[in-house]
């Protein structure tokens, strides 16, 4: 593969052809910042955070989109460019709601983050701000389009991820939104609630809306596992706080699915710690009821009737159904509690259901 | 679906059998939402949701796509629209010769703002960016037809004619 | 699988039949859309309009239980237009002459008859299958939960045999497994007629293997199947029974047999989060832990097996189901004697060919897809490759035989089941999903309007569907999703659990149940 | 024969051309004089103010303002005597001389017209005239004598620059998707003409649309396509139908379709009509739009040359692009780089409007000073006021004062005084217009047509606007310059596509030019044009009003009080400002006060 060889401020950089600038000065270390850039999907040039100087070109040409060229010579940081930035950033600002206190996305909010980057206390062009109702008109999803900066991420996810397209750019101008069919709520429209929205959001336009008031993104302790639903083997993380599953978000190096999500993989966990849950061995009693029992004397009476069925009836009148939700571990063990220890092969489990 | 008159021969409404004639002129081409959703647009008056949701159906495409295109485009409409569509050039050359008061005029005589129709779906009141009639400044259209020289007793006048 | 997940994408005609993609793996459908947006051709074969149905360039909508008869017809053409591929059938097949034989009558005028499908439909479906660059089979319980499901089955490898439509990246024959690790639970021998890695519990010498390594002598006949378990706990030869992570009371066919087996058991033992239906028969019930409290590996329908892993304890005395099952065997005589999930995988792998060069440190990150027999090898994306595992690929003549249960004059209908996007089997976790259970918190059964107004009914009417096993009383929905004749609804609602009504009758092979088809009749309650 | 040519272009149709048509028809054949007198109705003379224009041939006498009741008296003297109907003529503004033929009007003996030739002077809806006036000559020309190389060389010697916007070489253009692969290419013309104030591409598409088909014939031979599309906006229903009839014509006769002219070149040309959306203007976002979505500009590179509709090479110009292109095959590149200056070749269109006399197209060598074409052609500024700045460009352009008066007007002298050639709409303004208010009008267009996709443009426009919005209503602070001027040069450097780089223009131009009224706004609450409503007071002079009551009647807020033949006045509460009164008082006894003379009022 051919290469080009580029100066992003000062530092040679060689990449293949095709890089953008964007990604040629991450190479080399260099952060510029972006709102609609992500690498999974397609790059509208839109927010234009990414802008940079390079010699010779007309304007600040946004880096996410410019393609790195042999003998460049790329300025990342400018006085132009960061005071380019700085506007930008300040207009993206003068309408958006000054809520950080309580907004769930505080913290790994990117807005938030550039804004503190450049120093951005404050919108300096007071005007008219969007006021648009909440849609919380669904349990999953809480959309604050007054959070919305309009990077379309979510709208590319949709279509270039979940391939399902519910949302799109609707109006235009100062008044263009990211809007249902007929702009209902989320809840009125044909979302399935995967969530990949909320995935990409950079700020907190879209927010779970189980996780809010569960803690702050810093409080969190992510676990990566697997989703206990259907076999595709989606890559989730575990959002725990003080022991407690509050959450489940996705990642980008999720193998199968990347960010993608269903909507149980995603908004499916509230079973984990729900007051029905079984915290003791039961045993059931003559009139038909249970009692607690501790587990030696649950296992001693597992153990005391199997093993009696098997003395008088033989192995074969015991039998294992063993399961499709449990690990490959657990099921190696029964598989070996049937055979080895119970001495027959009636193991089986809902394969076929 | 209709589950109460079985008997009943089936009721074609004339309006989507011409909608169906647009479809199968577009089938197939590249590009088409544009002119079918103008198409519809005369045939209906306005993109009532149902029409919006046939053609999505029909060309494949997301309803959102649909309504993301009907919203950008200033030509198109979701509400019904008056008999006669009233616009009113606010171009550079009409804007210098004063169409900010022949907008006035009209928002009073007809008591709606601009982009509203009135309650007797009579007129419906719009700016449009230019004409592209400048020499006759300031414009308006009636539908197809193009006033120019205006002022405010014009304006009253070519009104009148439309009653 | 025989593909990855990802190569569905690359594919140039899929065939998905009898499965509802959207709804069962919604994540791996976008590798469909995908597909499509590339240019694939899609083609649904499902009696139920289902969104994939709607995505794809062709929906049939054969009749239920009907697939053989499509399938054979696709292979007819295929073989009568020339368009089977001589060079991979040669080269890499045996049978051929015989399914050439078995199809010969079978014309798509033939299956027309039967399927409801309209011959030209199949001639064309079979044509693009056959010439795509890269034509891929996805399937579900849509064709497997009918009792001539194995036949299905080998109807379809049938059909990727003849075209070589197999072997190669993005093209093969794709079971897409419904759930974590069902997989995983076969893999591991949670099977009656073998070991993990499918190995035979009747063939001496991996019994041998085994009996070496356990230390003990093992059983040489295989066993029951989950259907079998409960005819024989119900006639009483299966006395106790030990119930994981299950809930057959609704998942399971024929729901009064199955109660009255469990109730008949001597001694029934059932591990679980939740007090299930099942779990509400046992005699001693067993807390265990959640996915969330517990390390491990899971294997996904692409084989890739990944790692578990513990975020939270479990509440109360609950335990990982691996440790309840080291306590009943060490008070059973037989130590169990683990420090914890890796070592267990140290064993999977010593038994296991398939996963012999699987440990826990190489699961870090993407996981492996077995098989991965060597602790260098890289894992499996794709299966038969070069050869098939038992060597050259087998054809099967396989015959159209009508569902075990028609509709007559007395069930005029049939009755279909399934699962829909926001639940997940029988509830026990998606209905305590706080989200899940408030958007879905009911369920409904889809009847055509044509029926509805045959029976008088009105979307929302709360219905009575009875079969000759059972009843229940569910809400109707008007749609025409279903085809004229047809119910459907899912078994997640104990509320309404259609399991009920549904049939034992099973395949002879496989055992599956005929879930996918039962008859029943229809009337409004009140 | 005789030809009576009638105009039948949109100004003058609004004018009553087409009942004057009818009139004539029926009269001619009530005097039997039908067989002799051919009536023909043209497209747009570019003199829509004077319309509806009729033009007798031969002896090219120019009738303005006709009406139906002129009529017979045509007729009967010039076409049974060929007398003259004096009273039809047209009167040199200043002079007042009247004018007989056509030609020897100030207004057009100054103009060089190529592209507007055919314009008025031929029936657009029938192929033979175009035909008679060498029409397809160029076209024919390139398929049988020329390579596409040859072609291409030809129209880059030619010097033509695309008369849209920035003025990008033609010819280098056509070289790029002519070397771009790709067995699939478009041609594309656009005709979204949507600068306010610019009609000139209406007026050719009605007045002379094969010129227009042919030009793009000869670039989709010269590049390698075979498919073309005309987007033509919403707002020209009389344009489409024209090129529909040319297009159904050209298909007829072998101009377009299959093995064109037997030289095994194909071609089919479709219309798009849009939708009503200013930025589609903009070339990316203009094939977006054909592609059926919403209009938004992508990026570029890759440039249309390289991916344009549906990823494939596509060559986009604009309507006089294209219609200067015939000319150029015809007479060869070289002739057509003899018109204008080095690095401006041929001609130009002006749309002038605004408070210049002679409102209307005007066609012009490159080079030619600014003050020529306002005073000479366009007759200077009307009710003899003062010449204060023209607007030139469009939205995207700027606002020159009189002190640039004498710059040539070519691509690269208009850029350097901060403006643009644009599409060429010279809209003139005197001493009543604010140059604040202009500004805040073209930025109330910007964003309001801004497709909404990049943040400078959709954000930064709707903060410059409302931070001109303040100064116009008196509630502006010196910082807001400042501000404004930092909003203005990102947004310039940043925003993704031409609109949105452009939109600062008019504020950058008249901050430079015209800064003293953006300080007199903020400073001293003064209007001094007296324009912006908040900043003015209206007032009668005691000594001059003679109590006619004729202001009284007129105002609809009754805000004016006074008794018949004793002095008025006005009551600023009730006041709307709509200015109606100024318009009745005959005796100028009404003003608007602004800044300091304000406080008469409150006295």
């Amino acid at each position: 593969m051919s290469t080009v060889t580029l100066t992003i401020d000062g530092i040679k950089v060689t990449v293949p052809e095709g890089t953008t600038v964007l990604e040629a000065a991450r190479q080399a270390g260099i952060a510029i910042p972006t709102l609609c850039h992500d690498p999974e999907l397609s790059a509208p040039g839109a927010c234009r955070l990414c802008v940079v100087e390079i010699q010779n070109m007309r304007n600040l040409p946004a880096s996410c989109v410019t393609t790195a060229a042999e003998g460049m010579v790329v300025s990342t940081c400018s006085e132009t460019v960061v005071e380019a930035r700085r506007t930008i950033l300040e207009l993206l600002l003068a309408n958006h709601p000054e809520d950080c206190l309580t907004c769930a996305k505080s913290g790994e909010c990117a807005l938030q983050d550039y804004a503190y980057q450049y120093g951005v206390r404050k919108a300096g062009f007071a005007g008219e701000r969007h006021d648009y109702p909440l849609d919380e008109s669904n349990p999953f999803i809480v959309r604050d389009l007054n959070k919305c900066i309009l990077c379309g991420k979510c709208v590319r996810a949709c279509d270039e991820i979940q391939g399902r397209t519910v949302i799109n750019f609707a109006f235009r101008g100062f008044a263009t939104k990211v809007a249902t069919p007929m702009d209902l709520p989320l809840g009125e429209s044909d979302c399935v609630f995967c969530g990949s929205c909320i995935s990409v959001c950079p700020v907190g336009a879209l927010t779970p809306k189980q996780m809010l008031g569960t803690g702050r993104v810093w409080e969190m302790r992510k676990v990566r596992t697997i989703c206990p639903y259907c076999g595709t083997g989606c890559t989730i993380e575990l959002n725990v706080k003080d022991g407690k599953v509050v959450g489940i978000t996705s990642t980008p190096e999720g193998t199968v699915n990347g960010r993608a999500l269903c909507v149980k993989g995603r908004f499916g966990y509230n079973f984990i710690h729900h007051p029905d849950r079984l915290t003791a061995p039961l045993i059931k009693q003559p009139d038909g009821s249970f009692r607690e029992a501790d587990w030696d004397e649950a296992i001693a009476l597992v153990a005391e009737k199997f093993g009696a069925i098997k003395t008088a009836h033989g192995s074969d009148a015991l039998a294992v159904m063993a399961s499709a939700r449990c690990t490959n571990e657990d099921n190696f063990l029964a598989n070996k509690l049937a055979r080895a220890v119970f001495g027959t092969n009636n193991i089986d489990h809902c394969a076929r259901l | 679906m209709c589950q109460c008159c079985c008997s009943a021969e089936p009721v074609v409404d004339p309006k989507a059998q011409k909608l169906a004639g647009v479809f199968s002129k577009y089938r197939g081409e590249k590009g088409a939402l544009i002119p079918v959703l103008q198409a519809a647009q005369e045939i209906y008056g306005y993109l009532p949701k149902e029409v919006l949701e046939s053609i999505a159906r029909e060309l494949k495409m997301p309803l959102s796509k649909v309504y993301g295109v009907v919203t950008f485009y200033a030509q198109f409409h979701l509400k019904p629209r008056g008999r006669y569509v009233i616009r009113v050039c606010q171009g550079t050359a009409c804007h210098v010769r004063g169409a900010s008061q022949i907008m006035e005029a009209l928002q009073e005589k007809l008591a709606i703002k601009d982009g509203e129709t009135t309650t007797d779906l009579k007129f419906t009141l719009e700016s449009v960016a230019c004409l592209g009639a400048c020499g006759l400044a300031p414009v308006m259209m009636v539908n197809d037809e193009t006033h120019g020289r205006l002022t405010k007793d014009v304006v009253l006048k070519i009104l009148e004619q439309y009653e | 699988m025989t593909n990855s997940v990802k190569e569905i994408a690359g594919a140039d005609f899929i065939l998905a039949i009898g499965t509802n993609t959207t709804e069962t793996h919604p994540v791996l459908s976008l590798q469909i859309r995908q597909a499509v947006k590339k240019g694939a051709t899609l083609v649904v074969a499902d009696p139920r309009r289902t969104e994939l149905a709607v995505l794809a360039e062709t929906h049939i909508q054969q009749r239920p239980g009907s697939d053989l008869a499509l399938l054979n017809a696709m292979a007819h053409v295929i073989i009568a237009e020339d368009l089977w591929n001589r060079e991979f059938v040669q080269s890499r097949t045996e049978g051929f002459e015989e399914v050439k034989a078995a199809v010969a009558n079978c014309t798509p005028e033939w299956a027309a008859e039967i399927t409801g499908v309209p011959a030209e439909t199949i001639r064309q479906v079979a044509r693009g299958y056959a010439t795509s660059p890269r034509s891929t089979i996805l399937y579900t319980m849509g064709i497997t939960q009918h009792i001539c499901g194995t036949d299905n089955v080998l109807a379809i490898a049938n059909l990727a045999l003849l075209t070589g439509q197999i072997g190669r990246e993005s093209t093969g024959v794709n079971p897409l497994r419904g759930q974590n690790n069902v997989q995983g639970a076969c893999d591991m021998g949670a099977l009656p007629n073998v070991y993990p890695g499918y190995q035979p519990v009747a063939d001496g010498a991996v019994r041998e293997k085994f009996e070496r390594a356990w230390g003990v002598p093992l059983s040489p006949n295989p066993g029951l199947t989950v259907g079998e378990m409960m005819d024989a706990a119900h006639h009483g030869s299966l006395k106790g029974m030990y119930i994981i992570g299950e809930n057959p009371v609704l998942s399971d066919p024929h729901q009064q047999h199955v109660r009255e087996a469990l109730e008949h058991l001597e001694f029934l033992v059932v591990q679980d989060i939740f007090l299930t239906e099942t779990a509400q028969l046992a005699d001693v019930v067993l807390p265990a832990a959640s996915f969330a409290e517990k390390d491990g590996t899971f294997a996904n329908t692409e084989r890739r097996v990944q790692r578990v892993r513990k975020a939270v304890e479990s509440p109360g005395l609950a335990l990982p189901d691996w440790q309840i099952f080291a306590r009943v065997a060490n008070a059973m005589g037989y130590p169990f004697n683990y420090s914890g999930p890796e070592a267990i995988m140290a064993e999977i792998a010593a038994l296991t060919p398939q996963y012999g060069g699987i440990t826990y440190p190489r699961l870090e990150g993407d996981g492996l897809q077995w098989p991965c027999p060597s602790h260098d090898h890289p894992g499996t994306r794709f299966l038969h490759g070069e050869k098939f595992t038992r060597g050259l690929g087998k054809f099967h003549a396989v015959s159209h035989i009508p569902p075990a249960e028609v509709p007559d004059t007395e069930y005029p209908l049939m009755l279909s089941t399934g699962r829909r996007l926001m639940h997940y089997h029988t509830g026990t976790m998606t209905r305590r999903a706080r989200g899940l259970a408030e958007f879905y918190p009911s369920e409904h059964l889809e009847v055509h309007p044509e029926d509805a107004l045959r029976y008088g009914i009105k979307d929302g009417d709360l219905v009575r569907v009875t079969s000759r096993r059972g009843q229940i009383e569910i809400q109707a929905r008007v749609t025409e999703m279903v085809q004229p004749g047809l119910v459907f609804t899912s078994f997640h609602f104990w509320e309404a659990a259609i399991n009920a009504l549904t049939n034992t009758a099973r395949d002879p092979k496989a055992k599956i149940p005929e879930l996918k088809v039962c008859a029943v009749k229809l009337e409004r309650v009140g | 024969m005789r030809r009576v040519l009638i105009c039948a272009g949109t100004g003058c149709v609004a004018s009553g051309s087409r009942k004057v048509t009818a009139r004539l028809k029926e009269e001619l054949d009530r005097q039997g004089l039908a067989e002799q007198i051919k009536v023909v109705n043209t497209g747009c003379h570019g003199f829509c103010e004077q319309g509806p224009i009729v033009i007798v041939e031969p002896g090219d006498i120019f009738y303005c303002q006709v009406q139906e009741k002129d009529v017979p008296d045509i007729v009967a003297k010039t076409l049974a005597n060929g007398e003259v109907v004096d009273r039809l003529l047209f009167k040199e503004p200043g002079s007042g001389q009247a004018v007989t033929r056509y030609h020897d009007i100030h207004f057009y003996a100054k103009q060089q017209r190529l592209v507007l030739k055919n314009c008025g002077h031929i029936d657009p809806e029938n192929l033979d005239e175009y035909l008679a006036v060498e029409g397809y000559e160029g076209l024919k020309r390139a398929l049988t004598t020329m390579t596409r190389e040859q072609v291409i060389e030809e129209v880059k010697l030619s010097g033509l620059r695309g008369r849209g916007g920035a003025g990008f070489p033609t010819g280098v253009k056509w070289e790029f998707a002519y070397n771009s692969p790709g067995d699939k290419k478009y041609v594309v013309c656009n005709a979204d003409e949507g600068d306010p104030g610019a009609f000139m591409d209406r007026s050719i598409l009605e007045g002379d649309p094969h010129a227009v088909i042919e030009g793009m014939l000869i670039c989709g031979y010269a590049i390698g396509a075979d498919e073309g599309y005309i987007y033509v906006r919403a707002e020209y229903p009389l344009a489409t139908h024209r090129l529909r009839v040319a297009i159904a014509q050209a298909t007829d006769r072998g101009y377009l379709g299959e093995n064109i002219l037997g030289t095994g070149f194909n071609f089919k040309l479709k219309i798009k009509e849009g939708a009503g959306a200013f930025v589609c203007g903009e070339e990316t976002a203009l094939l977006t739009s054909i592609e059926g979505n919403r209009g938004m500009p992508r990026v570029r590179p890759p440039f249309p040359a390289v991916k344009g509709i549906w990823e494939k090479p596509t060559n986009i110009n604009n309507v006089e692009t294209f219609a200067n292109v015939p000319v150029i095959l015809r007479k060869g590149g070289s002739w057509y780089a003899s018109i204008g200056t080095e690095r401006s070749k041929g001609t130009k269109v002006f749309a002038l409007t605004g408070k210049i006399i002679n409102t209307g197209l005007a066609e012009v060598p490159m080079g030619i000073t600014m003050r020529e074409i306002i005073f000479d052609i366009g007759g200077g500024i009307q009710k003899g006021k003062e010449f204060k700045a023209v607007q030139i460009g469009g939205p995207s352009g700027g606002c020159l004062p009189k002190e640039l008066l004498d710059l040539p007007v070519d691509y690269d002298s208009l850029t350097q005084a901060g403006a643009m050639m644009g599409s060429g709409g010279l809209v003139v303004m005197d001493e009543t217009t604010c140059m604040v208010d202009v500004a805040r009008f073209f930025l109330n267009f910007t964003q309001k047509e801004s497709c909404g996709k990049c943040t400078p443009c959709r954000e930064g426009t709707k903060r410059m606007l409302e931070i001109l919005t303040r100064i116009t209503e008196g509630k502006g602070e010196m910082t807001d310059i400042e501000r404004l001027e930092r909003l203005a040069k990102v947004v310039k450097n940043t925003a993704l596509c031409g609109l949105g780089q452009t939109a600062p223009n008019p504020i950058l131009t008249t901050l430079r030019y015209f800064r003293d009224e953006y300080e007199a706004h903020i400073n001293e609450a003064s209007c001094p044009a007296r324009v912006c409503k908040e900043l003015i007071t209206y007032w009668i002079h005691q000594e001059k009003c003679n109590g006619c009551t004729r202001c009284a009647r007129s105002c609809a807020s009754s805000a004016i009080a006074g008794a018949a033949k004793q002095p008025h006045s006005i009551d600023p509460a009730k006041c709307s400002k709509c200015g109606v009164c100024i318009e009745k008082c005959r005796q100028g006894a009404i003003v608007k006060l602004t800044g300091k003379e304000r406080q008469l009022v409150k006295h």
